[in-house]
């Protein structure tokens, strides 16, 4: 026997709060049709779904959400505002929800990350300038080793170049051999480029942490520091979530700043149009099979279908059309992976392999070969959720592709390809 | 005499007494064995010619007419629910009549009792369930169920519906028989066979319209057949005119017949134009769940409609 | 005292149904019609659609007589390919800019033979099957179109964009082709104008989550409709679109385009989807009983007349699967071109449920388009923050501009019937204020004096046409010709090449009179539609338009029997010998004429009442109001407030003042009809007032006795003083009682003794009432907290914004089920309301000080005043009016008509506009003077009648009674003014004592004979 | 049989099925010339006595089409035909008149189609049984001969 539950009516502060701070938050709206939960992936997960979310803010059970662990199982993909026929706000009152735990009590995994990047000046994983520095240059040493490559440029903090590079950090401190193809690529189209010193690391856990003002922080030292260099063009790498922190910050905090903001699958699509980039398909001798995951943060949630339009242009010339394979739904529409709004640092794993389903049925039914991931948390998520359900996909970065198809992908910078294509073109 | 005679001579008397009718339309001995004869009483006094007995095999429905005033008429089931059609119909008011019912054990059919007696009979008196046939040789005694015209052995209404008084208690009820075998027998048949049958059933047929005459229903001031304009059926004995008259007459009857057996009865020829009726009672039933005659709340099948009619031979 | 000049014409912008409604009862009441619109045939979306809910009637078929009565009405003039440019002027005399484009073929010369789209070359999106097929450059926009004349799209045809082709205007035998054809500018006088432009159907391309783009077996609704149609692109069989396969599944996505803010900005509700999809749903089942069809909705509003019961049917009897989820999107499979994925989420297990759908059809709602929109604009009407024109509840259909009227889906989205009854509420509008200038614009048809032929032997002449080469090419029409003049009575025979051109009307006119012909036979085209036509001639001719018999050798014979011209020859000769027999037969039929008493009664003093009485008195005519009650006003007086925001009492008090006042209005109060007798335009009923008994007579008769409110037994209602029906609740604000302030928490429980057994249907004003109500309360008291329990929310077409501002104000709402309904029990201070909630799945308790049960609207189910004037009552005890669409305020029975609550629950905007449109119905007739009925109505031959009134049985309009006095007392009689010649009584007649004029048994015996 | 032209007397109510068969014609869907159209008002007027009559006078078939039940331009003509066709459709066949010889249908002014495919059907039908052969009224001079 389900307990009765005495509904006074009397102010909800979640609902109340939600209509004062979010432009499209008055919960009260909501028709309860069901278009939130029947589109998303954590529908069902802690027996909690957005539709219900929002009846228990609007039925005033405020003490049952303000602490409910769903807020971090939920990656605030926007697929339900998206089209939420009321238009309420979801993702924001999940995010001002998460911004209501004790600071000291949000994940462990997400706080953490948060406090390093802003002790460290640098990034989420703390590492001092200095290793990052030195990491370069050795890299960039080694690959001027490599043919065609004698005069390769990674900078730091060069005054006047173009583009300033958001770098995620992983790369840098986990697996340095990753950053090459995208050197390579840039090497290959003459761009002139820099890495930036202050808050390198382009990812930002403060977001997913709730915390503004860090997330601020990050942004406007980062924004501060590239004026400085006079950069033309910040461009955001294949990340998801930095690229969002960056794009929705700089809106978000009202952040004045003149250079422009753009995706780098923006650009490889145009170098590609303007030959700079000459890749084609004529290494998919196999007719080994793609398909490619949309961020949600570059696609649905910023730049919409017009980038993943690019990045199927992209994808297209570098693994040929025909073997190509789109997922159902796709783009603005496709699914959230379950990696994105920091849960893989949340710990709660059992709900993001569950959640993680959705894609890995998606990804399944196209029967491709390789899943491409231009975002460091899909790549993660359904690498992960490949293993865990025990799928016999490969999860790539594009610029492993495209550095495939050019020719130009060194014998290190493979962990990701299957043996197909582990000693292809060396 | 029996008791229903007593009764009915009885109550007629009563209602002339007390002018509560002026006159009791019912039955009374018939000039020849095995029959009996319409008969109206004006006074009581007349009441002691009524009579009832296996015999009354006509429907006095045929006889009420609107200008008789208020009557009262001898009816047995099958004739009360001609004469609740009567009533739907226009042909007479119900206030105008006073119906003594008659719970009815059946009318026997003379043909067969004069073959199951092997001449001429001279009296037939009821005992129980038997019947005792004279003839001037000899007296044999036979069970009524053998004797009954078919419409009352199969008869599944022998109380009056609709009555003003009863002459006895109500008689039981028969179910479960089986009304229409010999009508699916010829469902069964192939066209032709079956075309070959009626043929040879309605050869015998000399439009003499006994059948039209004795039918309560057959109250049109001018026949279909007898139309000059434009005629269209032939007045003879042609057999596609005559197979016009019986199955138009047929549909005529059709959700409003209520198997009286007068017209068979009444056919000096014995052709059997109640096959065509009780198809169409079949009809009727099978398709509408209808019966004729037994409620004053609907007008009669062809009258009325359901949406949900079945209609699976309409393409 | 002006000068101001009235007109006595009004403009209507729009032929769809609305607009034909409105000309047909403007046209027949004295008005110059201009019809305007903007496609090549009027119709409009009715006339698209395959069948029309609930009753799931052809749509053409009810429509096609309307568009053959506008397309030939004296005082209608159609402009087509036409639209409004600009008005200037004020009511009573606008001057309004029309611009016309150009049709490129002659209306006079084409004899819509189709021999031009045959051969056009050039192939060009059929915009009537919504882009499903093509259709040719040159075209008719639909087989049964009104205007039938063909149309050049000047986008698409070869000659007018490049130059060159011109075979359309070598193949046209008629010479009707004219690429010299100019658009024109009009400039047009009218005394009013009636805007009926309909609606856009919402258009979902461009929204990825759909899927229409990608697929095509993602569907609208109205691309389903045709679809589904038999005269659609693939004849009414279903399959799927992208490969032809075989259905198994169709999903139905319910409020695609409605009640949407986010993906589109259509707040409303459309009114129309849910029962479309259902009724939709039930013919494809019917198509195919294994389909497996499914409806995804947020709430399922079937709140008309008869729609609850369809609804019930749908999933009880037809096995329609109901799924109460508003989907995220629908998706293809990879690699696949079939089946639609929808996830959705399940109710009670709370998890997503995916399926595979074949096709997925896209319940569209209804917007205003931008081009009407800027129509608006410049007719300086005012438009609601929605885009639908703003009207006011006790003036249903005018604009903001005096003089400028407005009906169907412009006014708000809605179904035909309420269109219908808006065009008539519009009509009736516009033509009271032009009463002035009544019948100074129309014309009447003067015809010769006819000649007697009486005693005469038949005559007969038979004029053969060729049709161009549409008969000609198939059927010697010179064998046809001379084997007719060797049949009996056969005085002239002729042949034509077009028998509907003027000059051949002139010269049958012409034979008819040198001849001495006095039957004719015309061999040509159909009766269907050309019988009017060659009618007029013999009245030109001065004969008897009955003694007319035409002879369908063109779409009964040559068009279908093109490989076999000899037999069709020989079958041509047939049918024009069996023509002759009948023809011959024919005598002169009389139209009987029967005047109509300028009076009307209303029977009622409600709103509704009170609105046609007012309606009518302004037509100028004399109305006596019978009232049950002591005062006027009915349930009214116990309304608070509209959903518009407008105060029923004010508007209640004008109405009444207004009524009262009238010199044409006699009220009698605290009175009853006691008595009716006599027929359409010659009632004669007694009026009694306690013992008073007064006698009036009238020559139609408004029913608009109104409906009752359920007294519940159920929550503690009449136990409780804390429980209050909405009626009671509403009286406490008229009150201004001020322990409403007082109360910190408000329940309003809906559907109590709607949709229930015994009473399934649905009471339509519920939910807007409650919605007034819990706004009203939250005005009074913002701190006051308001729950409603409900089973589905109803507040169709903008009323959905009311809904929307409860919940935005805070009123919760929670949703029960049948089964679990709410309870209420007595908790000393409070009430208390246990509800499970909908999505939580987990009971509530609501402590209340105040429960408010929104209580059914109950029919008096008036059997008396059913007898008295011979309408039926329906299962729910509603009247049941003549027909569900489009004539919903008519009686089947002439002269007798209806509004308000005695049809149906409606709001008080619907039951002004149905009362207006009753009166608009009744002006029609009396505006009419006199009424001339058909010739061909059934006669009852006394002599051969038995009496048995199985005529009077199967008649639905009671045109056949028993004579009750003198010599023919008990036999039938037929009234020919109610008579609509149908025959059914004829045949059912076993005494052959009845005919049917025109279609007698020995006229047809004729035929037999003669096949 | 190939040879064999039957007469089909066909009466369709003026409002649906006539309205078909002038789309079809429209339409030009083509079907044999076997047809003879009685054109009524509604199907609720055809009576019995109407078919009798046809097929006393040697029509091969009759087939009567009205509107579709609720379609009926007169409210409810068809519904009372329908039980008149049903009486009438059983009292023939159980005379022995084949069954092949009578057809019904609704037929609704949209349903050019079906008119065709009907019509098709119907003198298939017709053609399969061959001549009127038992229930025809014999003129005095053919009896005699």
């Amino acid at each position: 026997m389900v307990e009765v539950l005495e509904v006074t009516g009397t102010p909800s502060h979640i609902r109340d709060k939600a209509l004062a701070m979010i432009p499209d938050g008055n919960l009260n709206a909501c028709l309860t049709c069901g278009t939130c939960a029947s589109g998303c992936p954590a529908t069902g997960q802690m027996e909690m779904d957005p539709r219900k979310f929002l009846r228990m803010a609007v039925l005033g059970m405020d003490d049952q959400l303000e602490r409910h662990p769903w807020v971090w199982v939920c990656t605030m993909c926007k697929r339900c505002y998206d089209v939420c026929p009321m238009s309420i706000n979801i993702p924001q009152l999940i995010y001002d929800l998460r911004a209501q735990w004790p600071r000291q009590e949000r994940p462990k995994g997400i706080l953490g990350s948060c406090d390093h990047h802003i002790n460290s000046d640098g990034g989420a994983m703390g590492v001092p300038l200095e290793d990052f520095k030195f990491t370069i240059e050795d890299l960039a040493e080694e690959c001027r080793d490599q043919p065609g490559f004698e005069d390769l440029k990674a900078d730091l903090d060069r005054e006047g170049a173009f583009f300033a590079l958001n770098q995620n950090s992983r790369e840098p401190v986990t697996e340095p051999d990753e950053l090459l193809p995208l050197w390579k690529i840039l090497h290959t189209v003459g761009a002139d480029w820099t890495y930036y010193s202050r808050m390198w690391g382009g990812e930002n856990y403060c977001m997913f942490l709730a915390d503004d003002p860090s997330w601020e922080k990050i942004i406007r030292i980062q924004v501060e520091h590239i004026e400085k260099l006079g950069c033309k063009v910040f461009i955001n790498t294949e990340c998801g979530h930095s690229f969002y922190a960056v794009w929705q910050g700089l809106r978000r905090f009202n952040i004045p700043h003149n250079f422009e903001f753009k995706s780098i699958i923006e650009y490889y699509a145009r170098w590609i149009r303007e030959g700079k980039l000459p890749v084609n398909s004529d290494w998919n001798t196999k007719g080994l099979k793609f398909t490619v995951q949309d961020p949600c943060n570059v696609v649905r949630k910023s730049l919409g279908d017009k980038l993943a339009d690019d990045l199927r242009f992209v994808v297209r010339q570098v693994v040929g059309n025909e073997n190509f394979i789109d997922m159902a739904p796709n783009r603005s529409m496709n699914f959230c992976c379950g990696g994105g709004g920091g849960s893989l640092q949340a710990g709660y794993t059992q709900e993001r392999h569950a959640y993680g389903k959705v894609k890995l049925n998606q990804i399944m039914a196209t029967g491709a070969d390789y899943v491409i991931t231009p975002c460091h948390n899909c790549h993660a998520q359904v690498e992960d959720i490949g293993h865990h359900f025990k799928a016999s996909y490969h999860t790539v970065h594009l610029w492993t592709l495209i550095c495939l198809s050019l020719g130009i992908l060194g014998e290190n910078e493979r962990t990701y390809l299957g043996p197909d294509l582990a000693e292809f073109g060396l | 005499m029996n008791r229903y005679t007593e009764t009915i001579q009885t109550l007629a008397a009563k209602l002339l007494e007390t002018g509560d009718v002026k006159t009791v339309l019912g039955f009374k001995r018939g000039t020849f064995p095995l029959t009996t004869e319409p008969f109206l009483a004006t006074t009581p006094a007349d009441t002691g010619e009524l009579y009832w007995d296996v015999n009354c095999r006509l429907n006095l429905a045929t006889y009420l007419k609107k200008e008789m005033g208020k009557v009262a008429v001898v009816a047995k089931g099958c004739d009360t629910r001609n004469i609740l059609v009567h009533i739907t119909e226009n042909r007479i008011k119900r206030e105008d009549v006073v119906i003594i019912g008659v719970p009815c054990t059946g009318m026997i059919e003379v043909k067969k009792a004069t073959e199951m007696a092997g001449g001429d009979i001279l009296y037939a008196t009821e005992q129980g369930e038997e019947m005792i046939l004279t003839t001037a040789g000899e007296e044999i005694r036979v069970p009524k169920a053998q004797l009954l015209r078919q419409n009352c052995a199969l008869c599944a209404h022998p109380n009056p519906v609709i009555y003003d008084m009863l002459v006895a208690d109500p008689v039981p009820v028969q179910t479960g028989m089986d009304r229409y075998a010999d009508i699916r027998e010829i469902d069964a048949k192939t066209s032709d066979a079956k075309w070959a049958f009626f043929d040879e059933a309605f050869s015998a047929c000399t439009r003499c319209y006994a059948c039209r005459n004795a039918c309560p229903l057959c109250y049109c001031p001018t026949c279909f057949v007898d139309e000059s304009r434009p005629q269209w059926v032939g007045k003879g004995t042609d057999p596609v005119d005559v197979r016009t008259y019986h199955m138009l007459r047929a549909i005529h009857c059709a959700g409003r017949c209520t198997e009286c057996g007068a017209c068979e009865s009444a056919c000096p020829m014995d052709v059997p134009v109640r096959l065509l009726t009780r198809k169409m009672e079949k009809t009727v039933g099978d398709r509408w769940g209808l019966e004729a005659g037994l409620t004053l709340d609907a007008r009669p099948a062809q009258d009325i409609f359901c949406l949900d009619d079945p209609e699976e031979f309409i393409l | 005292m002006t000068h101001q000049k009235t007109m006595g014409s009004v403009l209507i912008a729009g032929g769809g149904i609305g607009g034909i409604q409105a000309a047909l009862d403007l046209a027949n009441s004295g008005y110059y019609v201009y019809l305007v619109e903007k496609s090549p045939s009027i119709g409009g979306v009715m006339a698209q659609l395959d069948k029309t809910f609930p009753t799931n009637d052809c749509s053409m078929c009810i429509m096609s007589p309307k568009l053959v009565e506008v397309g030939r009405h004296l005082n209608i003039e159609l402009l087509t390919l036409s639209e409004i440019q600009g008005v200037t002027g004020e009511k009573g005399d606008f001057e309004v800019e029309v611009f016309q484009k150009a049709r490129y073929v002659d209306m006079d010369k084409c004899i819509a033979c189709g021999a031009c789209t045959e051969k056009c070359p050039k192939k060009v999106e059929d915009t009537y099957n919504q882009g499903l097929v093509k259709r040719k450059a040159i075209y008719a926009l639909y087989p049964q179109a009104v205007p039938l004349k063909y149309c050049i799209d000047a986008d698409h045809c070869l000659m007018l964009t490049k130059g060159k082709c011109g075979i359309c205007a070598k193949t046209c035998p008629a010479g009707a082709i004219n690429y010299d054809d100019t658009d024109k500018t009009l400039s047009l006088h009218v005394g009013a104008i009636i805007l009926a432009p309909g609606f856009k159907a919402y258009d979902p391309s461009g929204k990825e989550i759909y899927n229409y783009d990608r697929s095509p077996d993602v569907v609208t609704s109205l691309e389903f409709e045709r679809l589904l149609s038999a005269s659609g692109p693939n004849q009414g069989h279903l399959m799927r679109i992208s490969d032809h396969g075989k259905l198994k599944k169709i999903a139905w996505l319910q409020c695609v385009g409605s009640r949407d803010i986010n993906t589109c900005s259509n707040g409303h509700c459309s009114s129309v989807c849910c029962m479309y999809a259902i009724k939709q749903a039930i013919i494809a089942k019917e198509h195919d009983p294994s389909l497996d069809c499914t409806i995804f909705y947020m709430d399922m509003r079937t709140h008309g007349k008869g729609f609850e019961s369809c609804y019930n049917e749908a999933r009880e009897k037809h096995g329609i699967r109901f799924v109460r989820c508003r989907v995220h999107s629908v998706f293809g499979q990879p690699g696949e071109t079939v089946g639609q994925v929808i996830d959705y989420v399940d109710e009670t297990t709370g998890r997503v449920t995916r399926e595979i759908f074949d096709i997925v059809v896209l319940s569209v709602g209804m917007e205003i388009s931008e081009e009407v929109k800027s129509l608006a604009e410049n007719l300086e009407v005012a438009l609601t923050p929605g885009g639908f024109a703003r009207t006011n509840s006790f003036n249903p259909v005018a604009t903001s501009r005096e003089g400028i009227y407005v009906c169907g889906a412009l006014q708000g989205p809605k179904d035909i019937p309420q269109s219908v009854i808006e065009a008539g509420s519009a009509a009736l509008s516009a033509g009271a204020s032009l009463a002035s200038a009544r019948g100074t614009l129309t014309q009447t048809l003067t015809a010769p004096e006819e000649t007697d032929i009486t005693g005469e032997r038949p005559r007969v002449g038979v004029f053969v046409c060729y049709c161009g080469i549409n008969i000609g090419s198939v059927i010697d029409v010179p064998a046809v010709r001379d084997f007719a003049s060797g049949l009996p009575f056969v005085e002239y025979v002729g042949d034509n090449l077009y028998s509907c051109s003027q000059d051949t009307q002139d010269a049958i006119t012409q034979v008819i009179r040198e001849k001495k012909l006095n039957r004719i036979v015309v061999a040509a085209c159909s009766p269907r539609t050309h019988d009017p036509l060659f009618q007029e001639t013999l009245m030109n001719a001065g004969l008897n338009k009955y003694l007319f018999e035409m002879v369908n050798i063109r779409n009964h014979n040559s068009w279908v029997h093109k490989d076999h011209p000899a037999e069709a020859t020989i079958k041509a000769q047939e049918m024009v010998r069996m023509a002759v027999a009948k023809v011959a037969l024919f005598t002169p039929l009389v139209e009987a004429e029967l005047s109509i008493d300028q009076n009307a009664l209303v029977v009622g003093g409600g709103l509704s009442g009170m609105a046609a009485a007012k309606a009518l008195s302004c037509q100028g005519y004399h109305v006596s109001i019978v009232e049950k009650e002591e005062t006027l006003g009915g349930q009214a007086n116990h309304l608070y407030m509209t959903a518009k925001g407008e105060s029923i009492q004010d508007g209640l008090k004008t109405m009444v003042t207004e009524v009262t006042s009238d010199p044409n209005i006699d009220l009698f109060l605290g009175a009853e009809l006691s008595g009716v007798d006599g027929f359409v335009g010659n009632f004669q009923s007694t009026i009694t007032q306690g013992d008073k008994r007064s006698s009036t007579t009238h020559g139609v008769t408004v029913i608009a006795t109104g409906a009752g409110e359920y007294r519940p037994d159920e929550y503690l209602y009449g136990q409780d003083p804390r429980v209050l029906t909405g009626l009671e609740l509403d009286k406490k604000f008229i009150d201004d009682d001020p322990s409403l302030k007082k109360a910190g928490c408000a329940v309003f429980i809906q559907c109590v003794g709607s949709r229930e057994p015994g009473r399934p249907y649905c009471s339509r004003v519920c939910c807007t009432h409650t919605m007034v109500s819990a706004l009203h309360l939250k005005e009074k008291n913002p701190k006051m907290q308001i729950f409603v329990l409900y089973r589905d929310i109803r507040t169709y077409g903008e009323r959905e914004a009311l809904y929307k501002e409860a919940r935005e104000k805070g009123v919760l709402f929670i949703r029960y089920s049948t089964e679990d309904k709410p309870v209420v029990t007595n908790s000393g201070d409070r009430l208390t309301v246990t509800v499970t909630d909908h999505v939580l799945q987990r009971p509530l308790s609501i402590q209340a000080d105040l429960l408010t049960l929104a209580t059914a609207v109950v029919p008096y189910r008036d059997a008396k005043l059913a007898q008295f004037f011979k309408v039926p009552i329906n299962d729910e005890g509603f009247f049941a009016e003549a027909h569900v669409k489009l004539a919903p305020s008519d009686f089947a029975v002439s002269g007798v008509f209806l509004c308000g609550l005695a049809h149906y629950p409606k709001p008080v905007d619907e039951a002004i506009a149905q009362a207006q449109a009753a009166a608009s119905s009744a002006t029609r007739l009396l505006s009419g003077k006199t009424i001339n009925t058909s010739g061909n109505v059934a006669e009852v031959n006394p002599a051969l009648c038995s009496g048995c009134g199985v005529c009077e049985a199967v008649c639905p309009y009671n045109a056949p009674s028993l004579v009750t006095e003198g010599k023919e007392a008990g036999k039938a009689r037929i009234n020919p003014v109610i008579c609509k010649g149908c025959g059914a009584c004829v045949a059912s007649c076993r005494s052959g004592a009845l005919q049917l004029k025109g279609f007698e048994e020995g006229q047809l015996m004729a035929m037999i004979d003669n096949f | 049989m190939s040879s064999f032209e039957p007469k089909i007397i066909t009466f369709l109510c003026n409002w649906c099925s006539y309205g078909a068969a002038d789309l079809a014609g429209v339409s030009r869907f083509q079907y044999p010339p076997h047809m003879r159209v009685i054109r009524v008002p509604c199907s609720g007027r055809i009576s019995p006595k109407m078919v009798l009559a046809a097929l006393r006078k040697g029509a091969d078939g009759v087939w009567i089409s009205g509107c579709h039940p609720g379609d009926c331009h007169y409210i409810e003509g068809n519904y009372y035909a329908r039980r008149k066709f049903t009486l009438l459709k059983e009292i023939l066949e159980f005379n022995g008149i084949e069954p092949g010889r009578l057809h019904f249908s609704w037929i609704s002014s949209a349903e050019g189609v079906k008119f065709a495919e009907v019509a098709n059907r119907v003198i298939d039908e017709v053609k399969q049984l061959g001549p009127a052969r038992v229930f025809i009224k014999k003129s005095p001079e053919e009896s005699a001969a």
